[in-house]
Parts: C-alpha cells; sequence; structure tokens
C-alpha cells in the first residue's frame, strides 16, 4: 500500500524567498512562565498624562509593547523576559507566574 | 616553403628565441597578425608557458597555415628557428636539438662557421642590434629588437610579404616610433646575410 | 560545428583579429553588456580581468568593477549581485576555482545565470600553474553547467551563449578552456558584431529580486519539508528546491542546443551538444573534452592514412551531462570502442569523462568498451603521437570479446 | 535639532513579532531600533548567525526589510556585491547594510571585511557582539574575553578579546561606532549618523545573551549597562578619525571613576568560577585600555 506523503507543494518558487509575516515562530507567548501586568496607576505615562516615558516599549525585545497611554502588552508574543519590568522607572510592570492550565 | 620532401608538416612551425623584454613574443604576434591580413587561416602563437622573469631566456612559438591549426602544442620540431640574442646561442645549442633543414636567422656580426652553426641548410645573419640602436628602438639601455628582425624573417622565409609586416608594426606603433620601427627592419631586410648549403 | 567553418558568417561581416583565448573571453562580457564584474587575478586567467578593467577604465564598457582580495568574496559579489538583478561575471581556475567551492552551491542552489570563465589549471599540491582540468572537474557536482571550448572562436562564442543558457534555465554556467594552451595562444577570431549580440541576448530578467519595495529574506534557513506561508499556500522543502535545479539541469540539454542553433542562424557558426569528426564508420572513437579533442583531429588524420578507422568525439556539453544524446551519437558510428582522452582523474578511480560515459552507454544499452586515458596533467606537453599512442593501445582491443575487452585506466607518458 | 527621546522615535517596527529570537535576546533590542533608524530604503546581507534564526525559516520572514542570507565568511562580500549590483542598475540611493555575529566578524568574516573596507566600500557592516558562537551552543570566539567559559574554553578562555573596532578604525574608514542597546537612543542616533554617511561604515554592538552569558533574562539592559559603566565596553565614534566618548563613558573619559568590573563579571554564570586572579587581570585590562585612551588624547576634554 502507498504511504501518503502529504499534499505537494503549491509554490512556484525556484529560490527560497521568505515574505514577511508576524508570527513566524509561532505564537510565541506560549513560551512564557511569567507574564507582565502592567499597573495603570502606577505606569509614569497615565499618572501624568504626558507622553515622556515609555521604557517598557523601547527595551521590549519583542516589540510587543505598544506606545499607548497606557502601554498596552500584546501577550500572543510576549515571551515573558521581564525587561519592561525591570526597567520600568516607576516599577508598574509585576511579573506574574502563568497558571500552568 | 621549409617543408623537406618526406618531411609531411601540415603547418610551417617557428621558434623565437630571445631574453625577456628583447620582443620575441612580440615579434612571433607582429607575424601572426602579418598573416592574418595575408589572409591565413592557420595561425597560433604562445609564449612559452610559464612564469616570464626579466632577463631570463623566452622562447615564443607560431604556427602559419592557409588551412586552420588545429593543435596547440609546443612547438618542438620547427622549420624556422629565429635567435633574438646572439649570447644565448652557446646554451641553445641548435645544431644537436634540431634538423639540418631548419632555416636559422641570428642576430649577430658574425658568420656561420663562427657562430658553429655552419651545417643548417639556410642561414640569415644580420646585425639587429646596431641597427635597433641607431634607429633608436631602446628602452632603458635595452635594444628592442622585435621589429627590426622581421625584416630578416620575411627575407628569409618568403611567407609573409613586407607590406602586411609594415601594416602590422603600424597598428601596433604610432607615429614616430612605427616610422624607426619600420625603418629598422627594411634596413634589416636589405642588410641580412644569406648563407645557403650548397 | 567544425573548426573548418570559421569566418563564414553569412548574415554580418565580422572583423577578424588575433588574440588569446583569455582575451576572446574578455571581448565576449564586454559583447554581453555585463553590468558588475568581480575577480581575484590567478594565473593563467589574470588576463582576462585585466582586459576587463581595461575597457571598464577606458569607458569602452559600462561596468562596476570590484576588485575583491580573494576568489571567494569575487564569487560573493557575483552571487548578490545577480540577486540585485545585474547581470554578472567573474573568471577563475585551480585553487582559485577550489576556494570559491562553497559560493559554487550558494550561487546554483540560488539560481543565478552567473557565468564564469575558466582557463583549466592544475590544482596543487605540488605547486603547478600549467594546464588540465582538475579544478572544473572538481567542481561538477555544485549544480554549475559547464561548457567546454577547444580554441579561442569557441571561446568567445560560448561566453555569449553561456548568458543565454544561464539566463532560460536559470543556472550558473562554468566556459572552461585549457589554460596556456587556449588562454595565452593567440589565433584568429571572428568579432561578432555586438547589435546582433543584443539581439541574440536579451536583457537579464531575474526570476527573485532584491528590492526594498518587495522585502524578501532569500536563501534563509529551509526545512527539509514543505511549510505553509502565511497566506495558507505550501511552499517547498529543501528537497522540493534542489529537485526543482536538478530537473532544470536535466531539461536544459535542449536550451543548450538551441542557443548553439540560434546562434548558428545569426552568426554562421553553428554550436552543439557534441562535435563530431571523422565518425562516420568509425570502429573506435576517442571521446575527449576541450582543447584536446581539436588536437585528435591531427592525430586522426594521420592513423585515417595509415587505414584506422578512427573518429573524434568532442562533448562540448559535459555538466549537464547529456547522457542520452551521447549515447545515441556513440551508437551511430557504429564503433565497437571508445576511448576516453582527459586531462583529470577522480582519484582512486579513472577520468571522470570516462566514468560519466560508460553510464550513459550502459543505461542506453550501446554494448561497446570505453577506455579511460589521463595525459596532460600539469602542463605536460600532449603531442599528436601521445594521443596516437593512447588510440593504438585501444585500437588492439577491437578484435576482443566479453570481459577480454576491458582494461584499467592508464596515463600516457607518465614516467613512473 | 530636536532631542530624541523613546517618545519621538518613530513607531514602525520593522521587526516582526513572534520570531525566533531567545527570551530576552539583547540583539532582539538592537535590531529593532537599528531597522528604525535605517528605515524603508535598505537591502541586509546576514550570514549564519542567531539573526538568520531571529528572521526566521523558508517561507516566511519575520521583518519588513529584504535581505539575502550568505555564506558565514562573507557579509562584507555579499554587501559589497549588493552595493555593485545596485550601483550599475542605478539604484544609488538605497543603504546596504551587513549585519553578522562576533565570529562572523573578527574570526570567519575579518578577510572579506577588510577588504571592503580597505576599498571603502559603501555600506554600513554591523558586528553585533555577543562574545561567542552563541546559535551554535556558545563556543569560544576571537571576540570572547578573558576568563570567560565557552563550550570549547570549558576552563576559562586565555586570551583577551580582539578590539575589532580598533581594527576597523586603522583601516581608516570614515565612520566606526561602538553601540550597546541598553542605550537605544544613543543606538539610534549613531545609526542615523552612519546612514548618512558615505563608504565603509562600521558599528559594534556589545550584545548581552542571556543563554550565552548565564543570567536571568530580565536582566539583559542592566548587564549592558554594567558592561559600560566598569568600562569593559565603552561607547565611542570616530568619525574621520577623530573618536568622541558618550554618556557614561565621556563621564569616565572626563574623570567619572568607573565600577569594578567585579560586579560586573560576578553578574554572569559564564564567569562562574573566576578566581579573584582573572577578575584582578580583567581589572588590569580594563586599566591599560584606559591608559591607552589617555596616552592617544582621547580622553581630552574640550
Amino acid at each position: 500500500m502507498k504511504e501518503d506523503k502529504g499534499p505537494t507543494s503549491g509554490c512556484d518558487h525556484i529560490t527560497a524567498s521568505s515574505t514577511p509575516a508576524t508570527g513566524e515562530g509561532g505564537r510565541t507567548g506560549d513560551w512564557r512562565v511569567l507574564y507582565p501586568v502592567i499597573s495603570r496607576d502606577g505606569c509614569v505615562v497615565a499618572k501624568t498624562g504626558k507622553p515622556m516615558c515609555y521604557m517598557c516599549w523601547m527595551f521590549c525585545p519583542e516589540g510587543v509593547i505598544s506606545k499607548t497611554v497606557p502601554p498596552e502588552i500584546n501577550l500572543e508574543y510576549c515571551k515573558g523576559c521581564g525587561i519592561c519590568a525591570e526597567e520600568c522607572p516607576s516599577k508598574a510592570i509585576t511579573m506574574v507566574q502563568e497558571s500552568g492550565e | 616553403m621549409a617543408d623537406e620532401p618526406g618531411k609531411a608538416k601540415k603547418y610551417t612551425e617557428v621558434i623565437w628565441y630571445g631574453r625577456g623584454g628583447q620582443g620575441a613574443i612580440t615579434a612571433s604576434q607582429l607575424v601572426a597578425e602579418a598573416a592574418c591580413i595575408e589572409g591565413y587561416k592557420g595561425i597560433t602563437t604562445a609564449p612559452s608557458f610559464g612564469a616570464e622573469r626579466r632577463g631570463a631566456p623566452v622562447a615564443a612559438f607560431l604556427r602559419l597555415s592557409r588551412e586552420p591549426i588545429r593543435i596547440f602544442s609546443q612547438v618542438t620540431d620547427p622549420n624556422i628557428i629565429v635567435v633574438l640574442d646572439p649570447t644565448l646561442l652557446p646554451i641553445l645549442d641548435l645544431r644537436t636539438r634540431f634538423d639540418k633543414n631548419c632555416t636559422v636567422i641570428v642576430n649577430s656580426t658574425r658568420d656561420p662557421v663562427e657562430l658553429h652553426l655552419d651545417g643548417f641548410r639556410k642561414m640569415g645573419i644580420a646585425d639587429i642590434t646596431s641597427v635597433a640602436v641607431e634607429n633608436g628602438l631602446t628602452i632603458a639601455g635595452v635594444a628592442i629588437l622585435n621589429t627590426p628582425i622581421l625584416g630578416a624573417f620575411v627575407r628569409l622565409t618568403d611567407l609573409i610579404g613586407m607590406p602586411s609586416i609594415e601594416t602590422a608594426i603600424k597598428n601596433k606603433f604610432g607615429g614616430g616610433k612605427a616610422e624607426r620601427n619600420l625603418a629598422a627592419a627594411r634596413i634589416i631586410y636589405d642588410s641580412t646575410r644569406i648563407y645557403e648549403r650548397g | 560545428m567544425s573548426i573548418e567553418k570559421k569566418g563564414d558568417c553569412m548574415t554580418c561581416a565580422e572583423k577578424v583579429l588575433i588574440m588569446t583565448g583569455n582575451h576572446a573571453a574578455a571581448y565576449a562580457v564586454k559583447l554581453c553588456d555585463v553590468q558588475v564584474i568581480s575577480a581575484y587575478p590567478i594565473t593563467p586567467q589574470s588576463p582576462v580581468v585585466e582586459k576587463l578593467m581595461e575597457f571598464v577604465e577606458s569607458g569602452e564598457m559600462k561596468a562596476e568593477y570590484v576588485a575583491v582580495e580573494s576568489e571567494h568574496s569575487a564569487i560573493t559579489v557575483c552571487i548578490s549581485a545577480s540577486v540585485v538583478g545585474a547581470r554578472v561575471f567573474t573568471a577563475s581556475c585551480a585553487n582559485g576555482l577550489a576556494l570559491m567551492h562553497e559560493m559554487l552551491h550558494w550561487a546554483a542552489g540560488t539560481r543565478l545565470p552567473i557565468v564564469m570563465a575558466i582557463p583549466n589549471r592544475a590544482v596543487a599540491a605540488p605547486w603547478n600553474i600549467l594546464n588540465d582540468q582538475q579544478d572544473s572537474i572538481s567542481q561538477r557536482d555544485t549544480g554549475w553547467m559547464q561548457i567546454y571550448c577547444r580554441n579561442n572562436q569557441e571561446i568567445l562564442d560560448t561566453v555569449i551563449q553561456a548568458y543565454r543558457i544561464a539566463e532560460t534555465v536559470m543556472a550558473p554556467v562554468m566556459v572552461c578552456y585549457d589554460g596556456y594552451v587556449l588562454s595565452h595562444t593567440l589565433m584568429p577570431v571572428n568579432m561578432p558584431d555586438e547589435k546582433l549580440v543584443r539581439e541574440y541576448l536579451p536583457p537579464y530578467r531575474p526570476h527573485t529580486v532584491l528590492d526594498p519595495k518587495s522585502p524578501r529574506n532569500i536563501n534563509p534557513v529551509t526545512l527539509a519539508d514543505p511549510r505553509m506561508n502565511a497566506e495558507g499556500v505550501l511552499c517547498h522543502g529543501y528537497m522540493e528546491l534542489r529537485s526543482l535545479l536538478q530537473k532544470s539541469l536535466l531539461g536544459s540539454v535542449s536550451v543548450v542546443a538551441e542557443a548553439g542553433r540560434e546562434f548558428g542562424r545569426i552568426f554562421g557558426r553553428e554550436y552543439g551538444i557534441y562535435d563530431s569528426y571523422r565518425t562516420e564508420d568509425a570502429d573506435l572513437l576517442m571521446v575527449s573534452i576541450g582543447s584536446l579533442a581539436s588536437e585528435a583531429m591531427d592525430t586522426v588524420d594521420n592513423m585515417r592514412a595509415a587505414g584506422m578507422k578512427i573518429g573524434v568525439m568532442h562533448l562540448r556539453l559535459y555538466r549537464p551531462f547529456p547522457a542520452e544524446v551521447i549515447a545515441k551519437a556513440v551508437r551511430e558510428t557504429g564503433c565497437r570502442g571508445v576511448a576516453v582522452l582527459e586531462k583529470n582523474v577522480s582519484y582512486g578511480y579513472e577520468g571522470a569523462v570516462c566514468s560519466d560515459l560508460k553510464a550513459a552507454l550502459f543505461d542506453h544499452g550501446v554494448d561497446v568498451f570505453a577506455h579511460s586515458y589521463i595525459l596532460g596533467l600539469g602542463g605536460r606537453n600532449v603531442s599528436v603521437s601521445d594521443i596516437e599512442e593512447a588510440l593504438n593501445r585501444s585500437y588492439g582491443y577491437l578484435e576482443k570479446k566479453g570481459p577480454d575487452r576491458i582494461k584499467g585506466q592508464e596515463w600516457i607518458n607518465c614516467r613512473v | 535639532m530636536k532631542k530624541l527621546t523613546a517618545v519621538t522615535m518613530p513607531d514602525k517596527e520593522y521587526m516582526l513579532p513572534g520570531n525566533r529570537s531567545c527570551v530576552g535576546c539583547g540583539l532582539s533590542i538592537a535590531y529593532r531600533h537599528g531597522l528604525k533608524a535605517l528605515g524603508d530604503s535598505v537591502i541586509l546581507t546576514v550570514p549564519a548567525s542567531c539573526l538568520t534564526v531571529l528572521q526566521g525559516m523558508y517561507p516566511v520572514s519575520s521583518m519588513l526589510v529584504p535581505c539575502l542570507n550568505t555564506a558565514f565568511e562573507t557579509t562584507a562580500a555579499s554587501a559589497a556585491g549588493i552595493r555593485a549590483g545596485l550601483d550599475a542598475l542605478g539604484k544609488r540611493d538605497v543603504t546596504v547594510v551587513g549585519w553578522a555575529g562576533d565570529g562572523g566578524t573578527s574570526d570567519i568574516g575579518i578577510q572579506a571585511l577588510s577588504g571592503a573596507a580597505e576599498r571603502n566600500t559603501d555600506f554600513i557592516y554591523i558586528c553585533y557582539d555577543n562574545e561567542g558562537y552563541m546559535n551554535t551552543g556558545t563556543q569560544r570566539s576571537g571576540s570572547t574575553p578573558y576568563g570567560a567559559v565557552t563550550s570549547t574554553c570549558p576552563s576559562g578562555k586565555l586570551e583577551h578579546k580582539k578590539d575589532m573596532p580598533m581594527i576597523m578604525a586603522a583601516h581608516n574608514i570614515p565612520y566606526v561606532a561602538t553601540v550597546s542597546p541598553s542605550y537605544p537612543i544613543d543606538l539610534y542616533e549613531k545609526f542615523t549618523t552612519a546612514k548618512h554617511m558615505k563608504g565603509t561604515r562600521y558599528l559594534h554592538l556589545l550584545i548581552p545573551c542571556p543563554p550565552g552569558w548565564g543570567y536571568d533574562p530580565r536582566y539583559t539592559v542592566k548587564i549592558g549597562r554594567m558592561a559600560v559603566l566598569c568600562g569593559m565596553f565603552d561607547l565611542y565614534e570616530i568619525i574621520n578619525g577623530k573618536l568622541s566618548f558618550y554618556g557614561p563613558s565621556l563621564r569616565i573619559a572626563t574623570g567619572e571613576p568607573r565600577e569594578p568590573v567585579e560586579a560586573y563579571i560576578r553578574a554572569q554564570n559564564r564567569y562562574r568560577d573566576v578566581s579573584m586572579e582573572v577578575v584582578e587581570m580583567l581589572q588590569e585590562w580594563v586599566d591599560k585600555k584606559w591608559e591607552s585612551y589617555k596616552k592617544m588624547g582621547y580622553c581630552e576634554t574640550d
């Protein structure tokens, strides 16, 4: 009996050539053990109403923190490194254990 | 032609000997250019393969034919031998290495016996160096012999006419330089001494 | 085609110039409007790039010349300039070509129509700067096409054809010619008309371009198995991409034939996959690549005059190996044996061309013997009589039957 | 000119989320902001490295810039080819960038880089230096510092790191700069300066690497800062031969004391078993380096 090896590739490339898309490495949020929680009240920008900080946005290695008031974190791709929590000048971000479920 | 009966050679083969910088390779190439002008279908010329060093003995090879030439090996059994520098003669040892039916052309003031070259079927001897110097063909004190020797080559071999050689020289050198080269070649054409075996 | 047809162009008046094989390659590159040249000097290739540099500096040729610090960089420059969309050229040989080896795979794997001239030279050790074909033969498995030339006219014409072939197949091409033997020998060469070359060779149109307007990541890590892109289309795995290269190469024999035919139509010198000389009614065939096949024509004339029925077959196209075409051609001569003379060895076995030819003959049921002769390594002079010696040895096997026809490879004019 | 801050830095992201970089990767921070500074009209070429992995596997790419992947030792040659191709096609406004690791730069790639710099090829070369072959399991490179443990020097490296930026400066190229992802504003500005120059421009990035250096990923930015504050890595730029320090390095150059190297060393597991002797060796290396800056006249204030 012939083993089914799956479908035939359907693109017309003769050279390996990628096109851009978010999530190339999958849902990298799944890599996370700790996740960041931003305290609305503690965030410098939210507190003062002036756009003057964005250290979390600047130091995020993934580019998943928005430059908004307050900043929002895309947890689908946040790998949970904790740099934002470490660099937040007002300590408004805490890293919380993922539930495990 | 230089071919002798019984020596069924398809191509006329020439070896040019000189020292690096004297113009043996250029002389061979000028004959090749002239042959092209004369409509030869088979023309190949190459230096002896390998690294060349100024002053060291060099050789150039030339094959001519009215038919296309299909071989590129180095010439070992020439019809014509041209020696641009007489000081090479003791090293070259032409008498033991080559067939006596060769035509030999030497830049020298002496005669075949003095040069130990008696025995070759046909010889042409001319004082190329003096003529080169007299016509201002020197670079950094070294006489350039490539064009004057062509006068002797044309005279001895009957392969190429003087007009095509002159055109080749004009194509290669411009203006007054061409004129000096042409003058030297013509002087040598007229002054070459020819010795033929009886 | 045969060499005798030279200069018989019916459609154009070509100028005849006396030049070396290296300069013939350089003039062809100029005629092809190459846009980027990158090379590193190596004997006996240097005059090719010196001449090109002259063309570029004098403004005769509009091209970027990148004078790199190694052959590895030379081929890399060609690869990336080609991906940007430029027509590119390089030249190398011997140890320089060996240094390029890694990048030869990159060039073929990226499907870039790079053309490289190779004045074949021996590979060290020991040091040797003279001719044999070990250098290009050692690169036969890199995905490059290889075409061998017998004289300077063929070098010039083949470089022009190589661009047309490469840009049709989307694979790189090596144009190989014997170092010194052709690279440094001057002979008459017909210079094609540049307008006709442009008609023959349309501008290069890349298939995949590096361009900020459409950001692509070219040659990233590619998995063994196919993988979905963001639009849900299943894209190739490594093996599929490699298989496509192989398919294109195998299918390119007809492209080479078409390029040679069309060249003949426009310039009056037709080229095929192979060339034959006095092969009709031959009992023995001399098979070779490069200038040996030219010299063998003189040998065969002599041997024919002595009553021996021998012909010459020049394999112009060596990669892809035109197995079917060659096997058919050998069969049609009705010969009983083949002597393959070559300037390379697959060490531990025999001449590489001989092995490939044997496989082709076996596959297509052509029942003749094939003997391997090695000669001319490291510039050892090959005379008409050396070729005659090899052919005489095989001629003695024509009456033998079965296993008696088989013999091991032999080295000609080798004194150990 | 308006002072650059996080607020005024461009919002557009060229590096896309969900890529394969390690958790807490220092390279990602530098890559994000570097690409912002380089902008839209750029072509990258990248050799085998962590960046290859970050950029993703065929057929999906995790960045909005075109890139040609190339062999390990060929970054500079590949960039030179892209440059030549673009020039031949009249696309002179596109910036060409080679972006390689420290192994790809200071070891296997130095020949091509030196050649391209000697020719003053018009491109930006970026070396992200995580001080070892971190993509392939932490082997030593010419850029690994003295005392650090790697999988190919399990008892700690016995040689100091190669001074790659100064090697490049010795090529007399128009621009050499050192950069840290812990100072993104400086990083962005140096990338911008480089972008607006011609010829070979070299940027050297010290990239803290959580798995290779052995520290909690959350400390990437902090470790990077410590390296600068203790003088192990210095922030400067050399424009047409003139060196000027930036930020903390400028303060050190003008007389502020450096932090001792020990705290920096003790924060990383790659120096886990080093003796006080090794710490002193490294401190001495840093002291000597700063002495030589002084001798060269780099620390003069004007």
